[in-house]
C-alpha cells in the first residue's frame, strides 16, 4: 500500500511536470490550457497523497472548475486562430531559460545544502494523522487562527470580481 | 481517504461495483430516455414508443445499436484531438462521481470524508466536455452553445453548491454517508428542515443538467443542437450518456442530502406483522415488484406477436425476481441484507421520483430566453441562496448557543428567507425591463 | 515512504517551468497560465512542509494562495479582454506601453 | 416769522434745475409737449417765487430790505490774517442774499427768460435736441440765478462759470457746423481770460479783506480804515473789471460776442443780450463799495465803457448780416452801462440794463422771427419789404427801434438820458462820446428796420413762398416785451420831468455813494443844463433816423458812393477794425507756435533724447544678456541634458516597456543575489 501511495506519487508528478511543459511550449492556447487542467489535477492528486484532502477539492472545485473555465472562456472570446500562426516565444527566450535554469540551479544547490547539514528535509515526516480530520483542522485554523487574512482575503475578491466587471464590461 | 486493512473492502469491492455502475449506466441512462418518451407520450396523450419490443420496452437496445454503428463524422477544420477528447470527458467525469454516491450503506465504492465536495468538484469537470468538444468542433453553433452552456453551468453552480453548504451547515459533515446518518439521528430528512435550499438546488441542478426549460445550449431553434451539432454516432451517444449520467448523479445528490438517502420513509412508523418481526412497509418493495409483475404477466396474453408475448413475459419474471431479492431479507435468516437491499431500493425510488419530476417540468414549461436564464440565476437564485446559507446558520447558532430545538430555529430563519425571496421576485420583476446584465459568451 | 525532498524537486521542476514560460512566451493569457503553474508548485511546497511538520497551517495558507490565484485570474483576464477589445493583439511584446 | 416767498426763496434757482436735471438724464425719451411744459413751467415757477419775494421784499420798510438765506456752509471756515494783519476768517456758505439789486435782477432774469423759454417752443420746435436746447436753457437759468442771488464772490463765481459753461454750450448748439463749435471754443477762452482776473480779484479781496460775503464788505472796509485811492482797492477793482470785461464783452475783450450769434436766436437773446453778458454790470454794481474807493479804477471803467460803446457802434453800421448788427449794439449798450459805473451812477447802469433786458431781447426775438419767417435766411441785403407780411414783427421791431434809439417816451430814451446826463457832470468828453453814439445807435438801429422791412423787396424767390407770421407762442412774448419796453422806463423818470426817479431811491441802500469819494457832487445838475441835454440827444437820434430814411429809401445808391469815396475807412470798419486779426497774429498764432514748438521739443528732445535713448539702452542691455542667456546659461542647461543623455545611454536600453523584460531582469537580479549569497557562504 505504500508501495502503491509512492508509486501514485510518481505517477502524478511525471504527469504534473510533463504537462507544465506542455503547457509552456503548446502552440495553441487551448490546448495548453488542456495541459494546464491535467497539471492541476495531478497536483490535485499530490495534494491527496499529502493528505490534504480539503485543498484537494478546493484545487480541484476552484482552479479546475472555476479558475481554468474562466480561462477557456476568454481563450474562447479572443480568436486565437491568428495569434496561432505567430511566432510564439519572444527575442528572449535563449537568455531567458538559460537565466531560469541558473535559477533552478541555484536552488537545487541550496536543497542540496539543507539536506547536507541535516536541515528541517532530513525530519521524519510526522505522523500520517496529525492532519486527521483534514476538513475540520482546516476550518478551525481558517476561522479561528486566520480569521482576519480569511476576510482580508474575502475582500481581496470582492475587489477583484467589481475590477474584473468593470475592466470587461463594454460600459458601465 | 481512510485506509482501511481489510484488502476486500480496500480494493476488490468497490472495483468491483464499479465496473458494475459501469456497466449497468448506459442500460440505465437507455430506459431513462424510455421512461422520458413515455411520460412524454403520456402527458401529451399518446402512446409513444410502441413498436420495438413490447410497448418500446427494447427500445433503447435498438437506439443504442443504431448509435453505435452510425458513421462518426470529424469535421475537417475541427482539432482532432480535443475533437476526440471532450465526450469522453463529460462522461468521465459524470461516472467519476459516482465513486462517492451511497446506494445505500453497503454499495458505495468509496466513502471520501470530502465525498460532497469531490463529487462537486468532478461533476463540475463536465462542463470541460461541452466547452472543448463545442470549441473544438469549430462551428458557430457548437462555440455558442458551448460558451452558453459553460455561462449557465458557471452561474448555477454557485447557487447549487450554496444550496448544498446549507444542508451541510445542518449535517455537520461532508461524506455523504454521515450526511445520510444525521437525517436518520434527526430523524428528519433535510428537505423539511431546508426547504428553501431544497428549491434551489432543484432549478440549479435542472439548468446544471442543461435539461428543459434550461436547455439553451442546445436549443434546436436557435443552435440546432448546441455544443453537439457536429457531433455524431458514438461520440454523440458519449455526450448523451454523460448528460444522463449527470442526472442521476444530481438526483442521487438530491436524495441523498435532501431526501434521506437510503432511508425508508415513516423510518420511525413501526407495526409489525402479525406474528412476525416484520414491519408493514417493508413488505412495500417486494408487494411492488409483484404488482408490477402480475401487470406484465396480465398484459403477456394481449402481445400481438409470439416474440413480444415472449419478452413480456421475460420482464415480468425479471421484476418477479427482483420482488424474490427484496422480499429475501424479510426472512429472519437473512435479515443481516435488509439494510443493504432495501436501502438500495429506497435509494434508486427516490432518485426516479426525482428524475420523475425533471421530466414533468420539462414537458410543462417552456424554454427560457438566455438573459431570463442569467436573470434568474444572479439577480434571484445566487441572493436568496446566500440569505439561506445565513439564515441557516443564523438558526444553527441559535441550535447550538441558544439552545433552541432546531426544526423551531430553522423554521423562524426559513420564514425569513421566503420574505426576501418575495422581495426579490418583486425586485427581479420591476428590473426585469433592463436588459440583462451578465450576457455570458455573447 | 516518499522523501520529503522530492515534494520540493517537483514543486522547483513547476516553478522553474513557469518561471520560463512567464520570460518567454508571448501570449498574454499563456503567461497567466504559467503564473498559475508557478502558484501551484509554492502550494506544492506549502503542503508537503504542512505534512512534513503535522501542522495544518500550511494547508491554510494554500487556501490563500489559491484565493490570490483566483483573483489575479480573474482581473488579468479582464484586463485582457479590455486591452484586446482596444488593440486587438495578445502579444506580450507589443504592449511596451509601460515605458511612458 | 418770515414771508412764505422770502423763506422759500432758495425753491427759485432749484426749479430750473430740477427741470435741467430731467432733461438731461432722460429728456431723449420724453415727447416734444412734455419738455416744453416741464421746461417753460419750471421757469414760470421760479418766475412766480421771484415775484412774491420781491413784493413780500417790497412790503418791508426801505431801511432794512435786505433779506439773507444761508442754506448750508459750503466751504468751511479757516483762520488766517490778511494783508493788514488783521485775522480774517474765511468762510463761503451757499447763501442766497436778496436785496433790491438782487431783486431787480431775478425779475429781469425769470421774467424776460420765461419769455424766451416761451418763445422758444416755437422757434425750436423744427429743430432737432429739443430736449437738449431746454435743459441747457434751464441750467442756465440755474447758473444765472444762483449768480445774481448768491450772497458772496465765491458763489457769484460758481454761477458766472456755470454761464460761462452753458454760454459756451449753447452757441455750440449746432455743434455739426464747424463755425458754430469754434464760436462756442472762442466764447470759453476769452471769457477764461476774463476770469482769470476775476478770480485774481476775489483772492486779492478774500486776502485783504478776510471775507467774501457782500454784507460784510462796508464793515470790512471800515475795519481795513482804506482810504480813498488806496493802491490795494485800484487793484482790486481792475481786476475784477478784466472779469467784467470778459463776462460783459468790453475792450479788449469783446471779440467773442459777434461770433456768438451762430447759436440759436433765442439764446442769444437771452444770454448774449438780456442777463449773461450784464453779469458783469451786475458785478460791478455788487462791488461798488471798493470801486468807490478807487477813482482811478472808476476812470478806467467809464473810459473803457464809452471807447467800446462808440467803437462797437461804428462797426454794427456797416454790418449786413441782422443779427451781427444787434450783436454789436449790444456790445455798445453795454458801454453805455459800463460807461454809467463808471461815472459813479451805478443806479442808471442797472437802469439801463433793465430796459436794454427788455429792447434787446425783443429786437432779438423779432430778428429770430424774421428769420423764422425767411427760413433762416439772416443777411439783410436779402431782405426788404417784409412790413407788407408780418405786422407784428414789424410792430414790435419799430417799437423796440425807437426805444433803443432813445426816442421819448420810450424805455431806452430815460435810461440813455439819465446815463448821458450823469456823465456830463462827470466830464465833458466821455459825454460827448456817448451822444455820438446815440446817434450812430439810431442810425444802425433804423438802417436795419428799413432794409429789413421796408423798400424794394430783395427776397429770393422761393424764400418769398412760404413767408408768414410767426406763431402765437412767438409773437406772444414779442408783444409782451414791446409793452415792457414802453413802459418800462417810466419807473425812473427823473424829477425833471416831474418824476421822482423812484427806482434810484429803491437802489440807493445797496448803492450807498460814500461821501469822501466825490462823487456824490456829480448827482445834482442844474435844470437847465438837463432839459438842455434830453433835447440834444432827442435831436441827434431824429438825425440817425433821419440819415438813415435819407440813405437807405430815398438814395440807395448813396452807401455805395460813401464806401466808394472813403474806401479805406469803410473797409476798415467793415473788417471790424481788423480786431480779429490783429488778435489772432498777436495772440492767438503766438499760442500755436509755442504749442508747435513745445511739441517739437517732445517729440526731439523728450521723446528723441530721453524714451528712444533709454529704449536703445534697453535693447542693448537686454541683447548683451540674450546673449548671455543663450551661450552660457542655456548651454550649460544643454550641455547637462547631453551628459545625462549619454550616460544614460545603458538604462535607457534596458527600459523597453515590455513586462517580460521587467521579469528577467528582476529574475537576474534574484539570481545574482543567490550567487553572491553562495560566494559569501564558501568563504
Amino acid at each position: 500500500m505504500a508501495a502503491g501511495t509512492t508509486l501514485l506519487f510518481y505517477f502524478f508528478a511525471a504527469l504534473a511536470v510533463l504537462s507544465a511543459i506542455f503547457v509552456v511550449t503548446a502552440r495553441n492556447a487551448v490546448h495548453s490550457a488542456i495541459f494546464l487542467i491535467t497539471a492541476l489535477l495531478a497536483t490535485a492528486g499530490i495534494y491527496l497523497q499529502l493528505q490534504a484532502e480539503f485543498l484537494f477539492a478546493v484545487q480541484i472545485i476552484l482552479y479546475v472548475g472555476g479558475i481554468m473555465v474562466l480561462f477557456i472562456f476568454v481563450i474562447m472570446l479572443v480568436n486565437l486562430d491568428v495569434a496561432m500562426r505567430q511566432e510564439q516565444f519572444n527575442r528572449q527566450w535563449l537568455a531567458a531559460s538559460l537565466i531560469a535554469l541558473a535559477l533552478g540551479a541555484q536552488l537545487l544547490f541550496a536543497f542540496w545544502l539543507v539536506r547536507h547539514q541535516g536541515g528541517v528535509l532530513s525530519h521524519a515526516p510526522a505522523a500520517a494523522a496529525a492532519l486527521q480530520p483534514n476538513t475540520e483542522l482546516v476550518a478551525q485554523g481558517l476561522f479561528r487562527d486566520y480569521v482576519l487574512p480569511f476576510e482580508i482575503a474575502s475582500i481581496l475578491l470582492l475587489v477583484a470580481m467589481i475590477g474584473a466587471v468593470v475592466m470587461a464590461k463594454r460600459r458601465i | 481517504m481512510n485506509f482501511s486493512s481489510d484488502i476486500f473492502h480496500a480494493y476488490v469491492f468497490p472495483i468491483l461495483f464499479a465496473v458494475i455502475i459501469v456497466l449497468l449506466l448506459p442500460l440505465l441512462a437507455g430506459y431513462i430516455v424510455l421512461l422520458e418518451r413515455k411520460v412524454m407520450a403520456d402527458m401529451q396523450a399518446r402512446l409513444g414508443p410502441m413498436r420495438v419490443g413490447p410497448h418500446g420496452l427494447l427500445q433503447p437496445i435498438a437506439d443504442a445499436v443504431k448509435l453505435l454503428i452510425k458513421e462518426d463524422i470529424i469535421p475537417e477544420s475541427a482539432d482532432k484531438t480535443i475533437f476526440w477528447l471532450a465526450p469522453v470527458l463529460s462522461v468521465t467525469a459524470a461516472m467519476l462521481a459516482y465513486a462517492a454516491i451511497p446506494f445505500g450503506p453497503v454499495f458505495q465504492i468509496a466513502d471520501l470524508n470530502i465525498g460532497l465536495l469531490f463529487i462537486l468538484g468532478i461533476s463540475a469537470m463536465g462542463i470541460y466536455g461541452i466547452v472543448l468538444g463545442g470549441w473544438a468542433s469549430n462551428s458557430h453553433y457548437s462555440l455558442l452553445g458551448a460558451l452558453r452552456s459553460a455561462a449557465q453551468l458557471v452561474s448555477y453552480e454557485t447557487a447549487g453548491g450554496l444550496a448544498l453548504i446549507s444542508v451541510l451547515l445542518v449535517g455537520g459533515s461532508l461524506s455523504m454517508r454521515s450526511l445520510v446518518e444525521a437525517q436518520e439521528r434527526g430523524g428528519f430528512w433535510f428537505i423539511f428542515l431546508v426547504p428553501v435550499g431544497f428549491f434551489i438546488y432543484l432549478v440549479a441542478s435542472i439548468a446544471e443538467t442543461n435539461r428543459a426549460p434550461f436547455d439553451l445550449p442546445e436549443a434546436e431553434s436557435e443552435l440546432v443542437a448546441g455544443y453537439m451539432t457536429e457531433y455524431s454516432g458514438f461520440r454523440w451517444a458519449l455526450y448523451f450518456l454523460g448528460e444522463y449520467a449527470n442526472m442521476i448523479v444530481v438526483a442521487a445528490i438530491a436524495t441523498t442530502l435532501f431526501l434521506g438517502g437510503w432511508l425508508r420513509p415513516l423510518a420511525s412508523f413501526q407495526a409489525h406483522l402479525p406474528g412476525t418481526s416484520i414491519e408493514l412497509l417493508d413488505l412495500v418493495p417486494a408487494l411492488l415488484f409483484l404488482g408490477v409483475a402480475g401487470y406484465c404477466f396480465s398484459l403477456t396474453r394481449k402481445q400481438p406477436v409470439k416474440i413480444q408475448e415472449a419478452v413480456m413475459a421475460l420482464f415480468g419474471f425479471i421484476c418477479l425476481a427482483l420482488a424474490g431479492v427484496l422480499a429475501l431479507p424479510l426472512i429472519p435468516r437473512f435479515a443481516g441484507l435488509m439494510p443493504g437491499i432495501h436501502g438500495a431500493f429506497w435509494f434508486l425510488a427516490k432518485v426516479v421520483a426525482y428524475l420523475y419530476v425533471f421530466l414533468w417540468l420539462r414537458f410543462t414549461f417552456p424554454r427560457y430566453r438566455f438573459d431570463q436564464l442569467m436573470r434568474l440565476g444572479w439577480h434571484f437564485l445566487i441572493p436568496l441562496s446566500l440569505v439561506n446559507v445565513l439564515g441557516v446558520g443564523v438558526a444553527v447558532v441559535l441550535h447550538q448557543q441558544a439552545g433552541w430545538g432546531l426544526g423551531a430555529a430553522l423554521m423562524v430563519t426559513t420564514v425569513a428567507t421566503l420574505l426576501v425571496a418575495a422581495w426579490l421576485a418583486v425586485a427581479d420583476e420591476r428590473h426585469a425591463t433592463a436588459p440583462a446584465s451578465m450576457a455570458g459568451g455573447e | 515512504m516518499v522523501p520529503a525532498s522530492h515534494y520540493f524537486l517537483l514543486s522547483l521542476a513547476l516553478f522553474i517551468v513557469g518561471v520560463i514560460g512567464v520570460l518567454t512566451r508571448r501570449n498574454v493569457i499563456i503567461i497567466l497560465m504559467s503564473i498559475e503553474l508557478i502558484l501551484n508548485a509554492v502550494n506544492i511546497n506549502l503542503m508537503a512542509f504542512a505534512r512534513l511538520l503535522g501542522s495544518v497551517n500550511g494547508q491554510i495558507f494554500a487556501i490563500f494562495v489559491i484565493t490570490d490565484a483566483a483573483a489575479e485570474a480573474a482581473v488579468g483576464l479582464g484586463i485582457i479582454i479590455a486591452y484586446f477589445r482596444n488593440r486587438e493583439t495578445l502579444l506580450a511584446d507589443e504592449m511596451d506601453l509601460l515605458k511612458w | 416769522m418770515t414771508p412764505y416767498f422770502l423763506d422759500h426763496i432758495w425753491l427759485i434757482p432749484l426749479f430750473p434745475l430740477a427741470g435741467a436735471l430731467v432733461m438731461l438724464l432722460f429728456g431723449r425719451r420724453l415727447a416734444n409737449s412734455i419738455v416744453s411744459v416741464i421746461c417753460v413751467g419750471s421757469v414760470f415757477v421760479s418766475f412766480v417765487y421771484a415775484v412774491g419775494a420781491f413784493f413780500q421784499l417790497l412790503e418791508k420798510p426801505a431801511g432794512e430790505r435786505v433779506f439773507e438765506r444761508v442754506l448750508f456752509q459750503w466751504v468751511p471756515a479757516g483762520a488766517y490774517h490778511t494783508a493788514s494783519g488783521a485775522l480774517g476768517n474765511f468762510v463761503a456758505d451757499w447763501g442766497l442774499l436778496l436785496d433790491p439789486l438782487s431783486g431787480v435782477m431775478i425779475l429781469i432774469v425769470t421774467g424776460v427768460g420765461f419769455l424766451i423759454h416761451f418763445y422758444s417752443i416755437g422757434y425750436m420746435g423744427h429743430e432737432g435736441g429739443y430736449y437738449r436746447f431746454f435743459g441747457y436753457m434751464n441750467l442756465f437759468m440755474f447758473a444765472m440765478l444762483t449768480l445774481v442771488l448768491a450772497n458772496n464772490l465765491l458763489l457769484m463765481f460758481v454761477g458766472w462759470e456755470g454761464v460761462g459753461l452753458c454760454s459756451y454750450l449753447l452757441i455750440g448748439f449746432y455743434f455739426k457746423r464747424k463755425s458754430a463749435a469754434d464760436a462756442g471754443k472762442k466764447a470759453f477762452i476769452v471769457n477764461r481770460i476774463g476770469d482769470a482776473g476775476f478770480l485774481l480779484g476775489i483772492f486779492l479781496i478774500s486776502a485783504t479783506l478776510g471775507t467774501l460775503n457782500f454784507s460784510q464788505f462796508p464793515a470790512a472796509l471800515q475795519a481795513g480804515h482804506f482810504e480813498v485811492g488806496a493802491p490795494v482797492m485800484t487793484a482790486i477793482a481792475l481786476l475784477l473789471f478784466v472779469g467784467a470785461t470778459g463776462k460783459s464783452a468790453q475792450i479788449p475783450l469783446y471779440v467773442w460776442l459777434p461770433d456768438a450769434m451762430e447759436g440759436p436766436t433765442p439764446v442769444s437773446a437771452l444770454i448774449h443780450a438780456a442777463t449773461m453778458v450784464t453779469a458783469g454790470v451786475y458785478m460791478v454794481t455788487r462791488t461798488n463799495a471798493i470801486y468807490q474807493l478807487s477813482p482811478y479804477a472808476m476812470e478806467v471803467v467809464a473810459v473803457i465803457g464809452a471807447a467800446t460803446a462808440i467803437f462797437a457802434a461804428t462797426m454794427g453800421l456797416v454790418q449786413n448780416d441782422i443779427k451781427k448788427v444787434l450783436a454789436y449794439s449790444t456790445i455798445s449798450q453795454l458801454g453805455y452801462m459800463f460807461l454809467a459805473c463808471g461815472v459813479g451812477a451805478f443806479a442808471a447802469g442797472i437802469f439801463h440794463l433793465m430796459t436794454h433786458a427788455f429792447f434787446k431781447a425783443l429786437l432779438f426775438l423779432g430778428a429770430g422771427s424774421v428769420i423764422h419767417a425767411m427760413g433762416g435766411e439772416q443777411d439783410m441785403l436779402k431782405m426788404g419789404g417784409l412790413s407788407k407780411h408780418i405786422h407784428i414783427t414789424w410792430a414790435t421791431k419799430v417799437l423796440a427801434a425807437l426805444a433803443i434809439a432813445g426816442v421819448p417816451p420810450l424805455a431806452g430814451f430815460f435810461s440813455k438820458d439819465d446815463i448821458l446826463s450823469k456823465t456830463f457832470e462827470h466830464s465833458r468828453g466821455l459825454w460827448f462820446i456817448g451822444w455820438v453814439t446815440a446817434g450812430l445807435t439810431a442810425f444802425y438801429m433804423f438802417r436795419l428796420v428799413f432794409l429789413t422791412f421796408h423798400g424794394v423787396e430783395r427776397i429770393h424767390p422761393d424764400t418769398k413762398a412760404h413767408i408768414h407770421e410767426s406763431p402765437w407762442t412767438m409773437t406772444g412774448p414779442l408783444i409782451v416785451l414791446a409793452g415792457l419796453s414802453v413802459v418800462g422806463g417810466w419807473i425812473g423818470t427823473p424829477e425833471a420831468l416831474g418824476g421822482s426817479n423812484r427806482f434810484e431811491k429803491f437802489l440807493h441802500p445797496v448803492i450807498a455813494t460814500r461821501p469822501e469819494t466825490g462823487i456824490e457832487a456829480a448827482g445834482a445838475a442844474s435844470r437847465g443844463t438837463e432839459y438842455l441835454l434830453m433835447a440834444v440827444s432827442i435831436l441827434i437820434a431824429l438825425a440817425g433816423i433821419w440819415l438813415a430814411w435819407e440813405m437807405y429809401l430815398k438814395h440807395i445808391q448813396w452807401p455805395h458812393h460813401v464806401a466808394r469815396r472813403f474806401h479805406g475807412l469803410y473797409e476798415l470798419v467793415f473788417h471790424k477794425y481788423y480786431v480779429d486779426e490783429i488778435y489772432d497774429a498777436l495772440f492767438v498764432n503766438r499760442t500755436k507756435d509755442l504749442g508747435i514748438f513745445l511739441g517739437e521739443f517732445d517729440s526731439s528732445v523728450i521723446d528723441g533724447l530721453g524714451v528712444d535713448g533709454a529704449g536703445w539702452l534697453t535693447r542693448f542691455t537686454s541683447s548683451v544678456s540674450i546673449w548671455w542667456d543663450t551661450w552660457i546659461v542655456d548651454g550649460s542647461v544643454r550641455l547637462g541634458s547631453r551628459l545625462v543623455w549619454l550616460f544614460s545611454y545603458p538604462v535607457r536600453m534596458v527600459q523597453t516597456g515590455l513586462v517580460q523584460s521587467y521579469m528577467l531582469l528582476i529574475v537576474v537580479g534574484l539570481v545574482g543575489f543567490l550567487g553572491y549569497y553562495w560566494f559569501l557562504y564558501h568563504r
